[in-house]
């Protein structure tokens, strides 16, 4: 029988997704690196007292939708509608801008581990690889110490940093073909290809799938070894209903512009006045 | 910090920009925080050739482009587009943070709350807010051969951010190799913070007058260039 | 062993490797080790589509090719050409041992010198040639999900290859599920060794004479089918 | 003034590769993946006292001149000339062919550091992520275990495994470009993007290097940035002079040779008769 991976819907690739689970989510913090159908599947599904692994914690349909992403949805779904019981994240909150997880964490309505970003890819990456562990030296002198074991290695400090596991890792990619096999689309590998085979069993997402052989085999990322279900998303993106509100996204978006705007000013008059 | 100095006209956060990006030698690898310093990717000395990282897995992309130009799956680590140019290339999270552990980056420029005069950086979570970020912060504070900070001199409020020791929680200590500030270039060395630059219509006293450490005033400290 | 069976005719390695090939179900991710087991990808049975690993960074070839026909590129753990099939993928060595020790593999056939009767294997270091090598094997003898071993039943000398304790230096511990040699296939299991079957013309009494711990006869013992 | 990685030839490219130094070399067991023309400017330069990290201890040219491969020098060109004092090795010797390693080591004239394939391939990728080690459970309950330190984790026992720093990594690419990007080819990655990196200086040998922007960005498997010389084969290799005299290599292919036949023909009678 040949090897299908190929499942028909994201409510039936995250069926088995019940309340408690453990589930990587891939990405950045840009909406188009993110598992989007994957997490509304989730949130459809009605999985509660999740703990997630994450880059980041979301900021909300909105301020995707404002950049023209098809598929809007982050992290924010399940923040918002309070699935989360606790959260392995790096970047949970942002300088600019006050998203869901930080009125949560403010209201102790979630718990936090906070985790130096390349420390979280290298402890995915050590779960996946069979690792016990891993000497890190991120975030001696500083709070990440904290429990840690500790210990100098040819004359430097290190703490040692243990794999995360997982029930799932939801993740998205450009094209998928029946064994799994798998490639990305520019900068929104991220966490993808890391957390794919890091947890028991690897969804993925993805933009388009393929025949199998039609991904050059020097080009493939992840080997389709690493993943357990690809599920395609529709051609056609849902049409998105009603304004954008979300005022703190509209205010971001603007000052970035105008920032960008100055920057071609002060070049085109080469610096200062 | 006198009522007079209050109003006194600082460097824009393009021209802080401008002055961090004249710090990238030719074949520099360079890695750009949130907030001013992705903004020194479009200030590259003309004829030289640097390579930018982002923690998001890209290496040798070039200028930020304006919202809705550019392709939203080529981006910098604040999300904004970027455009592509010859020997780009992309990676996932592991190798990008192999990369910056592993002591491949020449060069991290961040934004920061504090620096101490010893160099210890604070830049991730303010107390007053009560929750942070520590994103790569951490990683490419520890891992970058050289670290640049550019930030405001001083908070809103007009304390100063360089001070004798962080009262905000460390990303790193002892990791700051040059601020960039919006009235002054200071090094941190053994001997202590050295001023080498002020923003032009500011005296080094005007600067230690906002600074809590004392500065060494470098013989040659001289005015920024703005251009 | 007595004279008359040291005579008796038994498997020939490519039949070995055929019963072996028997055990990959649909979807397998099998890696073949130097040797026999490397012929098995040639016999995969019909209908089923097995996913063959190499340590030297490839997933998803095909069956071997003659020495002259093939592409030096594209080859096996052994450096024989193999066939490139749909799906194939290549990757370094950090990513080929990740999908190793991560438990990412199925099924690892290896070669063995010795096995005991804990499934204790010994199959790198020949105490007579002093010298050895370790190779992918420990790697794959502890991370594959379930090990098979493929080999001669006894040494040329007619000592018996299934021990109670390992004499060479172990490869890993407690880690082999099954052997399949010229003239029967054992099952290891928490019980002891379990005869599942024998090479055609051979008793029971016969493979337990040429084996050094007590064979647990299964009910169902039969010959080895041979196609 | 524009990146400039490319070197003009082999010798210049090892010019600062001084006796007593750390090599990691690339590849597998094959020539095809191994940088056989820095192996041979090593060879030239003199460099002596070395210490190898590489997977195999090679087998001679003359196996390969019998496959046709164009340059044909493997690890042999230094164990025969007696170039190395030390080996930190995966597979030094072969089951089926005594080749020069094998002999020198019997000789006492080498040291070995015996170490797993993969457990090598994560110490050499330690050293280029910054780890101060890993805990791997590789040769637990064997001779590996000797002098390393052991800790149950999570319930199972791992060795600590500590990086391999080296003074250069010599590889074998495909293509690369002046920024030291690289693509390789087939099963002949092995080693070869794992080590680039790990060491000081890593100089990568290339079919073939090609303008900057030709190679395209989602197939770029060894970032620039972890390269620091590139230099290319000569586009026709040296004639092979000499006929082929290893009785052993002659003998191994001959047999390989007849035993597929025979495969071929059991399958075609569909087993044993």
């Amino acid at each position: 029988m040949p090897i299908n991976k190929i499942v028909a819907s994201f409510d039936e690739a995250v069926a088995d997704i019940e309340d408690g689970a453990v589930i990587m989510v891939g990405g950045f913090g840009t909406v188009v690196s993110t598992p989007s159908c994957l997490l509304e599947a989730v949130y459809r599904k009605g999985a509660k007292n999740l703990t997630t692994v994450s880059n980041s914690s979301g900021f909300g349909a909105d301020i995707w939708r404002m950049q023209g992403a098809p598929f809007p949805e982050d992290m924010d779904i399940l923040v918002r509608n309070e699935r989360i019981k606790k959260a392995i994240v790096s970047a949970p909150v942002s300088a600019l801008y006050v998203n869901n997880f930080e009125k949560l964490l403010r209201a102790g309505k979630v718990d936090i581990e906070m985790v130096p970003q390349g420390t979280l890819a290298e402890r995915v990456r050590a779960a996946k690889a069979g690792l016990g562990g891993v000497y890190i030296p991120t975030g001696i002198g500083t709070v990440v110490e904290e429990g840690k074991e500790k210990k100098v290695i040819d004359g430097r400090e290190y703490l040692l940093e243990l794999p995360i596991k997982a029930d799932f890792a939801l993740i998205h990619a450009h094209k998928g073909d029946r064994w799994g096999n798998l490639v990305y689309r520019g900068t929104s590998r991220t966490f993808n290809p890391t957390m794919a085979g890091a947890a028991r069993v690897t969804i993925a997402e993805v933009d388009e799938i393929v025949e199998l052989g039609e991904l050059d085999p020097e080009c493939i990322v992840t080997p389709g070894v690493y993943v357990d279900r690809v599920v395609e998303r529709p051609k056609v993106a849902p049409a998105q209903e009603g304004e954008i509100t979300d005022t703190q996204a509209l205010e971001s978006t603007r000052r970035f512009r105008e920032e960008v705007e100055a920057v071609k000013r002060t070049k085109e008059r080469g610096g200062a006045q | 910090m006198s009522d007079n100095l209050r109003g006194k006209e600082r460097l824009d956060r393009q021209i802080i920009a401008l002055r961090v990006a004249k710090e990238f030698q030719d074949g520099d690898v360079v890695n750009l925080g949130i907030g001013i310093p992705m903004l020194a990717s479009n200030f590259v000395p003309a004829g030289r050739e640097v390579v930018f990282h982002s923690e998001n897995g890209v290496l040798g992309f070039g200028e930020v482009t304006l919202p809705g130009e550019g392709d939203l799956d080529i981006v910098n680590a604040g999300g904004q587009t970027v455009r592509p140019q010859p020997g780009m290339c992309f990676f996932g999270h592991d190798e990008s943070f192999a990369i910056v552990r592993g002591g491949h980056l020449d060069i991290s420029v961040m934004g920061a709350y504090q620096v101490s005069e010893k160099g210890d950086l604070a830049n991730y979570m303010v107390p007053e807010r009560e929750v942070g970020t520590i994103g790569g912060a951490m990683d490419l504070a520890q891992g970058a051969r050289r670290l640049i900070i550019a930030m405001n001199h001083t908070t809103k409020e007009g304390e100063p951010r360089i001070v004798k020791k962080c009262s905000y929680l460390l990303t790193a200590p002892e990791c700051v190799d040059l601020i960039v500030t919006d009235i002054a270039v200071i090094e941190v060395t053994d001997r202590g913070l050295v001023l080498k630059e002020v923003a032009p219509g500011w005296t080094p006293e005007e600067v230690q007058s906002m600074t809590e450490p004392t500065l060494i005033v470098d013989p040659e400290c001289h005015d920024i260039e703005l251009m």
